[in-house]
């Protein structure tokens, strides 16, 4: 059984169908990626297994293997899955360090009261969550800033925040959303040399909604296509690279196949 | 912590230098006032009561002393008022405290002077239970809530008819006012309220009780609220179709001249017990109104005005007849001998409405000095407003005590 | 006893003659609330200032009661005006609704509305001022007796509303008022002056406040402490029908009339500020966005 | 601004010195530092002065309170002063109807306003932003008018002798005296906010506050750590609510809590900085010697607090609190610039 499963996932808002009848499974292990054009629903597929958005009446989403169609983001997030968005989301004016400590909230064992009280067990757990961190934070490679406001780091700093702090939840699956946006070609390549990390450290399961081919087509196992919130392809990059349904859909048919070809490896 | 080091270092610097300034002048005998300095009425009769010690000060002191007096505002609100009066007797170092002007505020002061040992004179608050807390050092220049039911229900009940409905408002005096004329109601004749709606203290949409009103066809109406509130409801119930023949009632602050100035046409008729009327003609009265009039631009002075005048006049006698040293190591002594000297004002007769006398023991009866409450009527509304006195009754001491 | 049905409609009738006047209030406060994503919790002031500007077109210059409603609200619309652009401009730019900013709004919003009161305090005194004006004999409905300015305050409503259709619907201005209020963004690349139309609805709000203030001085006379409740009751309107919903904005006015003047004379009479409350608290939490309101969406 | 700051530099490097040894150290060492304040302020000849500091202790409590739930939180509430009024009617009503002592009193109003604040907290599970300020204004008033019309509640004469608080023969009747209570309570209240703050809790409400979605997917329960938000700061209000009330003379009544009291108190939150612990300590102390200073200038008094109410929030949002702290980040971090250049060097 796939780690994560949707049958039947449909969203409209008002008279608009975001996603409809959408099956999607992502095997544990892999690297799976969500490609398609510009209003998709890529970022809505995200919202609507991460919590964020209820589903439709009829749809289903199991989450290694509990069903999780009408869960709040949080018990969601317990279960093991974590996410990225695509504006970030910093908690901005708390400090780095802070930041991936909420992403380890759901593991920390202690009680309000035992904090208020200070006991003994609180401060060993205290010390212990912080070396923790600390070793996250080294591997992102922002230890250094610990104790600096989110707001101050620079656009790639954030990324790599981002992904540490989603990472600090310990997730099964971790869901990137466009982890690349905006970065240099080479930072993309730090970035995806953290993630490779971080995968084989930790034994993630990986979906990856890019726009930046090149990152699906190097890195992922699987991809899977949608259009007006419909699949229309998956498997494997170079099958759905090849499929002319995805082509045509994703690029529209003014193009020739020179010029398609071109532009999914920019 | 380094703040509020910081922060009552600073308070501690600020305190020194006004607790200095405060207690520089010995020789003065300094009285705190805190009044409801909110409405344009209770501003200007508590402007009047510094005016009055100020004229004092101007013809020679009292005994050589002049007096300083510290006016402050307590909005009518509790927490305020006890502020101030702490500010006053341990800031200012008076040895009078005169305030306040709302019930609710004078009730948690009167515990404030009695624990600090200061005398207290209140100008206008009809509480009963101001005076039943048994405290030594608390006076009452106005006339007492319960003596005005008496007063009221008695008029009301030979003259008018039992049938009566009640609108009471949720501010304290009125609410006193209103209970204790049904009761009073209920005593003297036996008679049940016809109607009873308790409102907000601010009420402005009276309609849907005027409409009930209407349909229960009773005698009269008691409208017990602040000025404003009871002006809205006058002028609704004529709106509503209320005839002119059944009598409104109104509580003491019908007597704020706001009443009629709002009210308008629809304050004609109307009728209440107050401790002075405009429209007494006695020498006294028509010099009293005419000061008034030129100093405040308040067309007739309602009690509250003859009230905070024959407070200064009292003090003046006490002050007078009290043997003061006036140096920080008599403030006690002074304070008590103030006490003393306003306990054994006899029989002053100013502007009240009957003789105003005080004495040593600490209950109702020795401290509610003025027992005579006037019954006066609105022959004319708006802002020329004229009124007429019906009749004055004075009450046995012990009326309305348990 | 048998039911009086005779009471029952008076009620009615009492509380929606004074509903309209909420409806009037609210209906400022939506159309701010829709163009500024703002909650504006001063509305109440500027309602009181309006009474007073009124007061003083009508008893002190002498101006007749209909044409002092206008001169008020093109006073307090210009107020409304001056205040938005010098205080609240800052604030509004960094973004209102659910934002830190919006919190600081809110904060501004009840600073200002103690500096309104106290100007008014200050220029008219605190005591309440009569307001009369002569219409004529009431009208009569059976038993029920009433005033003529209750009346003309439903005439006048019902006239305001069709202008502000009309000004909303069929004129360029109010398309491009509302293409503000739908989205500044896009309007603003639609080569609309959205500075500008932010201040003319933040005027037109103060102006409808202003007209419901004027309209209401005859019955309730003016105070400047009237604004207070003003605002809850308004509030309470806009939320029920549906903040940033114009006919919305009414009905809940109305709404709010009936509801506590039926809760005053059937339950209990002093405990009628809370039937609004209490409307506006079940309101928010059974359907946030009322009646006429528009679900909103959560970006994620 | 550097110069008037630099001595807090000192302070803070004294107390940062003391909490090395344990935690709790600067607390007691301030706790003792502030035991004698009566005595000295009662060596200026002014008593008032020692009511005034219950005074605004009492406030410290409740807007620190309040900088929990609001500035923790993020959650815009304006019906902190309900919360208030219950705890001070509770437990008023307790030490009279029931004859409980004080020291039953004061932690069963407690309870009951943390109760209370999961009703006013309700509303932040579905509402946010303007919403939630109407609700909570809403639900804020109608506690005033229900005591304002309830006689059993105090309605228009208050509740009047609520006796002072007593250990044995030793009764806290005068300024003096009850200060040690107030001051104690306010410190393990200031306490109580920092070890929330450094907590997991503490980073949840944060994190609710800078942005809801990305800290539910981060696994916290959004609406649980609000509620708990509103709880915490109610059982502030609460505790300040029960000091408040037995405080002699003992004497509650509702328009102690309206509308302007609220204000108030957002002035002081606003005033210290919105979401530093320390800014509704700064705030409380700095508006009411504002306060009390310009006694009698009341005609003008609301129109200075409101205007300075509305210029803090559009020229210095962050209000003292940040404006400090912006200080001492700053220092830290150039003294760690410094360091590493030695070090490079």
């Amino acid at each position: 059984m796939a780690l994560l499963e949707t049958r039947r996932l449909s969203k409209s808002f008002g008279g608009l169908r975001a996603i409809h009848d959408l099956d999607i499974d992502v095997e544990a292990g892999t690297i799976h990626g969500l490609i398609g054009p510009n209003g998709s629903g890529k970022s809505t597929f995200f919202n609507l297994v991460s919590g964020v958005y209820p589903p439709d009446p009829g749809s289903s989403i199991t989450f290694a293997g509990t069903d999780v169609t009408k869960s709040p983001p949080h018990a969601i997030a317990k279960l093991g899955m974590a996410r990225t968005f695509q504006l970030l989301r910093l908690f901005s004016e708390m400090t780095v360090l802070q930041n991936v400590m909420v992403g380890y909230h759901t593991h920390v064992p202690y009680s309000l009261l035992g904090t208020l009280v200070n006991s003994p067990r609180t401060r060993r757990i205290d010390a212990r969550i912080t070396e923790e961190m600390s070793e996250l934070l080294e591997i992102i490679g922002l230890a250094e800033y610990a104790d600096m406001p989110a707001a101050e780091l620079s656009g790639g700093q954030r990324r790599l925040l981002a992904l540490g702090r989603a990472m600090a939840t310990r997730p099964k699956l971790l869901m990137l959303d466009e982890p690349a946006a905006g970065l240099s070609p080479v930072n993309v390549d730090n970035l995806l040399s953290i993630v490779m990390a971080l995968k084989d450290r930790y034994g993630l399961t990986l979906l990856i909604v890019e726009h930046i081919l090149k990152v699906v087509m190097d890195t992922c196992d699987r991809v899977t296509v949608l259009d007006h919130g419909e699949k229309i392809g998956e498997g494997s990059p170079t099958e759905v690279k090849d499929d002319p349904a995805v082509v045509e859909a994703y690029l529209g048919q003014e193009m020739d196949d020179e010029e398609v070809r071109q532009a999914m490896q920019a | 912590m380094t703040t509020t080091t910081k922060g009552i270092t600073a308070l501690l610097a600020a305190g020194l230098v006004t607790g200095l300034a405060a207690t520089a002048l010995a020789g003065e005998i300094r009285i705190g006032v805190t009044m409801r300095m909110v409405s344009e009425n209770g501003q200007k009769y508590g402007q009047m009561v510094v005016d009055e010690f100020d004229m004092i000060n101007k013809a020679g002191g009292i005994n050589g002393h002049t007096l300083d007096v510290t006016l402050l505002n307590d909005e009518c609100k509790s927490d305020k008022g006890v502020a101030n009066a702490n500010k006053l007797i341990f800031q200012e170092k008076i040895h009078l405290l005169v305030g306040s002007t709302c019930s609710s505020v004078s009730l948690p002061i009167v515990d404030v002077t009695a624990k600090t040992k200061v005398p207290q004179i209140i100008p206008h608050s009809t509480n009963e239970k101001i005076t039943q807390k048994g405290s030594a050092w608390v006076f009452r220049v106005p006339v007492s809530g319960r003596y005005y039911a008496g007063v009221n229900a008695k008029y009301v009940g030979e003259n008018i008819g039992k049938k009566i409905a009640y609108l009471c408002a949720a501010d304290a005096a009125s609410q006193n006012d209103c209970e204790a004329m049904q009761a009073q109601m209920k005593s003297q004749f036996g008679a049940e309220a016809a109607y009873v709606a308790q409102v907000q203290e601010k009420e402005v949409d009276f309609r849907t009780h005027m409409q009930k009103i209407k349909s229960a066809g009773v005698d009269g109406i008691m409208i017990a609220a602040l000025a404003e509130t009871m002006a809205r409801a006058l002028v609704q119930s004529y709106e509503a179709g209320i005839p002119a023949s059944v009598n409104r009632i109104g509580s003491s602050s019908a007597s704020n001249s706001p009443v009629p100035a709002i009210a308008g046409d629809a304050a004609k008729g109307v009728f209440f017990t107050a401790a002075y009327a405009a429209a007494d003609d006695r020498p006294i009265a028509r010099l009293f109104n005419e000061m008034v009039r030129q100093r405040y631009g308040i067309h007739a002075p309602d009690h509250d005005f003859s009230q905070a005048y024959d407070l200064v006049r009292i003090v003046e006698i006490a002050l007078g007849n009290a043997d003061l040293k006036l140096d920080s190591a008599n403030l006690a002594a002074d304070r008590t001998a103030i006490r003393d000297a306003i306990a054994n004002v006899k029989g002053y007769q100013g502007l009240a409405s009957g003789p105003i006398s005080f004495c040593a023991e600490a209950t109702p009866q020795c401290r509610d000095g003025n027992r005579t409450a006037v019954l006066i009527a609105y022959t004319k509304g708006g802002k020329d407003y004229v009124t007429e006195v019906l009749a004055r009754v004075t009450m046995p001491v012990d009326f309305g005590l348990k | 006893m048998d039911f009086d049905f005779t009471s029952l409609f008076a009620f009615i009738l009492f509380g929606l003659t004074i509903g309209v006047v909420y409806g009037i209030v609210a209906l400022g406060i939506s159309l701010i609330y829709s163009g500024l994503d703002i909650v504006h919790f001063a509305h109440g002031e500027i309602y009181m200032f309006g009474a007073f500007f009124g007061l003083v077109f009508s008893e002190h210059m002498g101006v007749p009661y209909p044409l002092a409603i206008l001169s008020a609200m093109v006073c307090t619309g210009l107020l409304g005006i001056v205040i938005e652009r010098v205080f609240y401009r800052r604030l509004t730019r960094a973004g209102g609704g659910y934002t830190v900013a919006g919190m600081g709004m809110i904060i501004c919003g009840f600073g200002m509305s103690v500096v309104l009161q106290n100007i008014a305090y200050l220029s008219w005194g605190a005591d309440a001022e009569p307001f009369p004006v002569d219409l004529g004999e009431p009208f009569q409905f059976g038993d029920i007796s009433l005033p003529k300015s209750y009346g003309l305050t439903a005439v006048i409503a019902l006239l305001l509303m069709a202008v502000l259709h009309f000004f909303l619907k069929k004129t360029k201005i109010g398309l491009a008022v509302r293409a503000v209020a739908a989205n500044k963004d896009i309007a603003f690349l639609m080569g609309i002056n959205v500075p500008l139309m932010i201040s003319l609805i933040f005027g037109l709000a103060c102006a409808l406040a202003a007209a419901a203030g004027v309209l209401i001085g005859p019955m309730q006379s003016v105070q400047v402490e009237m604004g207070y409740l003003m605002l809850m009751k308004a509030f309470a309107a806009a939320v029920v029908g549906g903040f940033g919903s114009l006919p919305g904005a009414i009905v809940g006015g109305l709404l709010v009339g009936i509801f506590e003047n039926l809760g005053a004379a059937y339950i209990s009479p002093n405990h009628k500020d809370i039937y609004a409350f209490l409307l506006l608290i079940l309101v928010l939490m059974v359907r946030p966005s009322g009646l006429f309101g528009v679900e909103v969406r959560v970006k994620a | 601004m550097n110069l008037l700051l630099a001595p807090f530099r000192g302070l803070v490097d004294f107390f940062q010195a003391l909490a090395r040894i344990h935690r709790i150290v600067p607390w007691l060492v301030a706790y003792v530092f502030l035991l004698p304040l009566p005595e000295i302020l009662s060596a200026t000849g002014n008593d008032y002065y020692i009511y005034l500091t219950n005074r605004i202790l009492i406030f410290i409590l409740l807007s620190v309170g309040l900088n929990i739930v609001k500035g923790f939180c993020g959650q815009v509430t304006v019906g902190h002063i309900g919360l208030y009024a219950i705890g001070a009617v509770t437990s008023s009503l307790l030490a009279i109807n029931y004859g409980w002592p004080f020291w039953a009193a004061m932690p069963a109003a407690v309870v009951v306003t943390g109760l209370a604040g999961i009703i006013i907290g309700l509303p932040s599970v579905r509402l946010e932003g303007a919403y939630l300020a109407l609700a909570t204004l809403g639900l804020g008033e109608s506690v005033r008018i229900m005591i304002a019309v309830t006689p059993a509640l105090g309605s228009s004469t208050g509740i009047m002798l609520i006796p002072p608080p007593q250990v044995g023969s030793f009764v806290f009747d005068d300024f003096q005296k009850y200060y040690y209570l107030v001051m104690t309570a306010a410190m393990i209240g200031i306490y109580l906010s920092f070890s929330i703050l450094r907590s997991a809790t503490g980073r949840a409400f944060m994190a609710i506050r800078e942005d809801v979605i990305a800290a539910s997917v981060h696994g916290i329960n959004v609406p649980a750590n609000k509620l708990l938000a509103f709880v915490i700061s109610a059982l502030y209000a609460g505790a300040a609510g029960a000091l408040f009330a037995h405080m002699p003379p003992g004497f509650i009544h509702h328009n102690n809590f309206t509308i302007i009291e609220m204000v108030t108190l957002l002035l002081m939150v606003v005033m210290g900085g919105i979401g530093h612990i320390w800014g509704g300590v700064i705030g409380a102390i700095i508006v009411y010697i504002i306060y009390d200073n310009t006694l009698e200038f009341y005609h003008i008094q609301p129109l200075t607090f409101g205007l300075i109410m509305v210029l803090l929030v559009v020229f210095m949002p962050q209000g003292i609190g940040g404006v400090i702290d912006r200080y001492l980040v700053t220092k830290r971090f150039v003294k760690l610039r410094e360091e590493k250049s030695d070090g490079a060097a």
